[in-house]
């Protein structure tokens, strides 16, 4: 269907839907290399009104990727929940704005509508808020989810300690584990990215983690972030694997360029959960995804590549994952140019996951190819506190060394607890004070170069 | 009398380039790690501008015994390079020419759709071409006694500026090659600016996924040594010889090793 | 005194305090136009690290504008503190940061130190600062002052309410005043810009406040914000003053630039005085700053915009103000160029301003010249809510209509409140509650046409 | 059934072009507001680009009976101008020669340092082009009866593109006149996009300060009427040659009321 729209003396056409949705997002550089953001700061705004004024029914009747073609559109449109989405069936994309940030939409409406939304009626309703409205919503958003840790509960935000190692090094891989479990990072998962792809190292790095989680009876989870066939693969030969891990895209194609379908996701989810690993809980999927990856593919249809993240939110939600999260800026400068975009895209991405109900964390991160620096990441990682977010990252002073780019540290995370008060997931949080890591506040104790943990894990006192 | 809290684990940072054990003031931390860490930002935003000294890189290479030939992709300057990935994908114009002169000057040509050589190699300034001048040469020379030893045919080593992985499809493609193998600059990391990633496609040509491609990454002093990459790279190929495929579906066990073997690591080191 | 820094190969020389302090400050347009910045991300480390390396006394020996030519350094100087700098009177620049940042400076300690502060001191370690610190360290400070309301307590954040009109218009002006009552706003002064210079106008806008205020009994004081020497002239000729006000510069030339010195602002302050109509305290003046001003009157001395903002608060806590703010975004692109120099200022002048002692405000703002918008004010805003903000600006709509400038909007503050969860004036939320403008939590209340406000001061009932 | 929660003042908004009686959905602005604010914001934007169209305003001044010359400042471009207001305060090498050849064609020279006219007249561009384009030449044709009444000298309207307020010193100073008014247009506004302000300077030399000037600003539809700011000018102008001074030390007290007089304005309405 052509949309159109007239603001004052000028009058502008959009081809279809996503078109509409393309023109109306906020500038970012992966639209404009797709060729199909605005022309101009007015013909954004136009397409922004227009938006506002379509049904959300539309969305139901006009996929912006065909139906025919792609199993992604499919599991959005087959898996809708008409009796859920009828409390905003009535509305406009610009009144179901008005309605989430009314007092007529408090937590518990919120969740009830989730299954009721596809992903793309909440990626063009991003479009039209501001940073604030994107804070204000998603902060009434709460989803929770479990397997040793519960992840996502009001006032908490969890951490990923992520101690990569440029030859996944166990003895270097642990004493990064060690730091962070000093710094109380850990509860959302302990997660490897393996630099190698070998079977036998992956399944050492799984080995690791089982022993550090158990020997100390951790309340969490651990994770090789390897792709779901090897993790499959793991998990038939006998390895400990906690959580399956595995990039996802917004387009089947995009999926297949990752050399996944949702038939191997599924596969993964049932390889996972045969283990019954989990104690408090099955949620047991771990997923990232990145504005820009389906672009970057060649996989994104014409579609903006925001409406593509959601739609990977999509994906994500019909496999109750632990965890997902969003690597924002990570992709590179072709899709978020500078730090103004990726604080922008870190909003969305966390507003959108949420709205659809998921436990969306973020990797506040940036590459040494893009226009931004450790002062974006402040900003956004507070800005993202306030909001909610279930979990962020925390690599050993914010320098990844094996993956190459910077994202949040564990300082960060004693930061942003201090200023906006967040807490750690209650049974990590327990166990940090049972371990004499933090103190009755939550604030690190006093520290001992003769800890347990120093002293179990890498035999080193100081 | 700092107000620096320190983390008496300190020695455990020799384990690990992470930056670890850096102690703390409140929850922050320390000037001097702040400022150590703004230095390396500063210059790791200047390593991915640093051009590829191509003549540097192609002599070291030829002294290894490979010829050489030299394309540019589509990308006309480091700005557009970082924006136009799609730009870095796809040959110039002159690489084009100079790859079809390189192939109808073959004394006898296959026939069509049969494979011209085994094995093309790249080498690409990619994200760091810091990386590329100082691992890639090396890296050719511990692989060429293993080409050798398989009896490999390998096509002239192209040096490729402001190139991305699938620029590989393109020049492996025109080269007639049954896989390509390219080496190229990771983005710098501020703890490793020079880090390689080899990336292996069997039957290139424009329009592969990466799913349907191998890597082996993070070649660099403090990272993979070259000759297990040289050893993975080889296993690899020899593989997708044999299943006539790279990607997900081939699944790197080059150590032979079994998955659930006994051999558990140990996580405590004696002190 | 020359400073010397080599970083790995390279090496850096710096001619003098001020040179050093210009090259280590974040880039910004202003000191670029000065041609003052550093020329690489290299040789700004660089200064960074050599001015880490310098110790806190040096700063009492060495001006960065003469002693002998300019009497804000003359008052800075000679009002310096000794007794209350000893605590930190032993640290280098760097040494100080991790000192502001750690456990040993704790809300008390800081209000203790900032009398032993120098402006120049307070500018070099901010720029040590990342975001977070600023944020961080400045939430540490608290600031109290009164006239009929208190500004700066813990978890409190007031907001003037500027109700412009591009005429001056009495009725225009009532009407903006009873929308942003109604909206919550005012607690830290109801000020006007004149678009006039007109003695007369003046007059009557004054009387304009002075009626609403009293009518209502707002716990609240009223500005017009024209020159201090007509406040003076109107103050005299029995005008109800209740704050004067002033813009304010870093260096007597600057002032000068602006008609004003120390003698016309103390004249202000006993003029203000005079009239004894503040009811719980007697803090009058109301002061405005903002980085580029003494660059624009081409009185800047070589010396980068951030230290000379700092200055300019040196100016203002000899007159122990009720409000300062700076007008961050204000002044243009040439001095903060886009949405990320602005939120980096912003950050700045708050914690600079907090450290010495002021009860600093924010106008959170910018220009349609410059390369920013409503996000990065959105940003900006809960970072400084975060930080603890004294207050920030109510104008109707964000958009004012007299300065052609947007700021933060009666909505804004709303917003805010919900998020970060910051209350008002304690005087001026009972009065709130108590003319039923919000309910106990807080919350606007349901609003009827016939609220006494909009009876009273408008006649009109809807 | 909308989320809006209306504000049930609307009837306020006739009294102000300020944003007021918005209505709210929770604490945040509703989504048309938003839209519409969105809409003024790119717009605005655009209008501190949009270039003076100098013929057009020459032709309308001259068509009022004044002489006009044009000049540029230093600065050479738009993006050049908004981050280099020091260029903007500058003539070109060109405009400094236009004015020197205008000077030097004058009939009797006076002696050195004496007035050659007692108003040079700047009508510059500044930020908004439209404020210039749409106001200026109105408003002189409001001055010019009462400058002829005054029987003041007036140089050649001076129209100046790429122009800050301080160029007027320089264009003043070289065509030796006593006092100089710059009109210029104001930083374009969401509700204003075409304010015009008149600085005065008594003596205009390069290096006055703003705090020897006297302003009038907002003069617009909505703002202060032409005629309004005429008087005041006039007046202004008056007080400047008479105390040989502007800025600070020169209060507006055109309308000759008394401060503290009785006349208090009344707060409301009748209904
Ligand atoms: C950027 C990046 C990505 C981006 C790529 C998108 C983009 N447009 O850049 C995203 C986030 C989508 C991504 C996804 C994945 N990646 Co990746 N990625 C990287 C990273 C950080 C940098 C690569 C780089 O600098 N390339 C050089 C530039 C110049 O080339 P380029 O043409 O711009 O980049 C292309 C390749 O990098 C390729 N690519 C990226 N990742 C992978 C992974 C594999 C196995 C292959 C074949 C290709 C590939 O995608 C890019 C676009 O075509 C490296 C780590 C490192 N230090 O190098 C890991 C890395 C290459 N990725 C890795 C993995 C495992 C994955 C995933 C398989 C994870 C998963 N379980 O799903 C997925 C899927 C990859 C796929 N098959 O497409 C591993 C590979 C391990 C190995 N030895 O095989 C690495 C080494 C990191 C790690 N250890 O986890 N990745
Ligand atoms: C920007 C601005 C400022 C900036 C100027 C710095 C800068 N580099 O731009 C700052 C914040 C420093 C400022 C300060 C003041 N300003 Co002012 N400012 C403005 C504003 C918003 C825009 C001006 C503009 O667009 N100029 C056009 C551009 C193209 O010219 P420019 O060469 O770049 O700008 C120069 C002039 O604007 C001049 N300037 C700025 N303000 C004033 C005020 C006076 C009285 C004079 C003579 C000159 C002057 O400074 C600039 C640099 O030289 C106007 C409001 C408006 N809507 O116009 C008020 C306005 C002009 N300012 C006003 C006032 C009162 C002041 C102050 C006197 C307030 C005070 N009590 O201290 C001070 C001191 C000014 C001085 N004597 O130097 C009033 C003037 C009222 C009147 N009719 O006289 C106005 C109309 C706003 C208001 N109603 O409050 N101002």
């Amino acid at each position: 269907m052509v949309y159109r729209q007239s603001a004052g003396q000028s009058s502008f056409v959009f081809a279809d839907l996503a078109d509409l949705m393309a023109k109306a997002t906020p500038l970012r550089s992966g639209d404009r290399l797709a060729g199909i953001g605005a022309g101009s700061a007015e013909e954004r705004v136009a397409a922004a009104m227009c938006l506002a004024d379509v049904p959300l029914k539309r969305f139901l009747s006009e996929a912006v990727v065909p139906y025919e073609t792609d199993e992604v559109t499919r599991l959005i449109v087959d898996g809708h929940d008409a009796a859920a989405f009828a409390p905003v069936a009535h509305l406009t994309v610009g009144g179901f704005r008005d309605w989430l940030l009314s007092d007529a939409a408090p937590s518990e409406a919120l969740a009830a509508l989730a299954p009721g939304l596809m992903p793309e009626m909440v990626a063009a309703v991003s479009k039209l808020m501001r940073n604030q409205d994107l804070v204000l919503v998603a902060r009434k958003c709460r989803v929770a989810t479990r397997f040793r840790s519960t992840i996502g509960l009001p006032g908490t935000m969890a951490v990923r300690l992520q101690p990569n190692h440029p030859t996944d090094d166990a003895a270097g891989i642990t004493a990064s584990i060690v730091d962070g479990l000093l710094y109380g990072c850990g509860d959302a998962v302990i997660g490897i990215n393996p630099a190698s792809d070998n079977l036998t190292a992956l399944g050492d790095l799984l080995r690791l983690l089982d022993d550090v989680i158990h020997r100390f009876a951790i309340p969490t989870q651990g994770c090789v972030l390897t792709h779901v066939t090897s993790s499959i693969a793991l998990i038939e030969a006998g390895a400990p694997v906690d959580l399956v891990f595995q990039s996802i895209a917004g387009t089947q194609a995009a999926n297949r360029s990752f050399g996944i379908d949702l038939a191997v996701l599924r596969e993964g989810l049932a390889a996972g959960r045969s283990l019954g690993r989990g104690t408090i809980g099955d949620n047991l999927m771990y997923f990232e995804t990145g504005q820009g990856s389906a672009l970057s593919a060649d996989a994104h249809h014409g579609v903006d590549q925001q409406t593509l993240e959601a739609r990977a939110y999509g994906v994500a939600r019909a496999f109750e994952p632990l965890l997902v999260n969003s690597v924002v800026g990570f992709i590179g400068p072709e899709y978020l140019y500078d730090g103004k975009q990726i604080i922008r895209a870190g909003l969305e991405d966390h507003f959108c996951g949420k709205l659809l109900g998921l436990p969306l964390g973020m990797d506040i991160c940036y590459t040494n190819h893009a226009e931004a620096d450790q002062d974006d990441m402040d900003t956004l990682l507070t800005l993202l506190a306030v909001a909610g977010v279930a979990f962020v990252m925390g690599v050993p002073g914010a320098d990844d060394v094996m993956l190459n780019y910077q994202s949040t540290s564990f300082h960060d995370q004693l930061y942003v607890r201090e200023v906006v008060g967040c807490r750690r997931a209650p049974e990590f949080e327990a166990w940090l004070r049972q371990m004499g890591i933090t103190g009755e506040d939550g604030r690190l104790a006093g520290r001992s170069g003769r800890h347990p943990l120093l002293l179990g894990l890498t035999g080193e006192a100081a | 009398m700092s107000a620096v809290v320190p983390d008496p684990w300190a020695r455990l940072a020799a384990l690990t380039p992470a930056r670890i054990a850096l102690g703390r003031v409140g929850a922050s931390l320390p000037t001097g790690e702040a400022l150590r860490f703004a230095l390396a930002h500063a210059r790791a935003r200047d390593a991915v501008h640093v051009p590829l000294d191509v003549e540097q890189v192609a002599t070291a290479i030829r002294a290894e015994g490979f010829q050489t030939l030299s394309v540019a992709s589509a990308a006309p300057s480091r700005p557009a390079y970082l924006v136009r990935p799609d730009l870095g994908r796809r040959l110039s114009d002159d690489g084009r020419a100079a790859l079809r002169a390189w192939a109808s000057s073959r004394p006898e040509p296959p026939p069509a759709g049969e494979p011209r050589c085994d094995l093309a190699i790249v080498v690409a300034d990619g994200l760091s071409s810091a990386a590329t001048q100082a691992h890639a040469a090396p890296l050719l020379a511990c692989l060429r006694p293993l080409i050798a030893r398989e009896g490999w045919t390998t096509a002239p080593v192209v040096v490729a500026t402001q190139a991305r992985v699938a620029l590989g499809d393109a020049i492996g493609e025109a080269m007639g090659a049954r896989a390509v193998a390219v080496l190229i600059g990771e983005r710098p990391g501020l703890s490793a600016p020079d880090s390689l990633g080899v990336y292996l496609t069997f039957a290139p040509r424009v329009g592969r996924s990466d799913g349907e491609r191998n890597c082996i990454s993070n070649i660099h002093g403090a990272g993979l040594p070259l000759t297990t990459a040289a050893t993975r790279l080889v296993w690899l190929l020899r593989e997708a010889f044999v299943r006539r495929l790279t990607g997900v579906a081939l699944k790197d066990e080059s150590d032979l090793a079994l998955v659930g073997a006994e051999n558990a690591p140990t996580l405590s080191r004696p002190p």
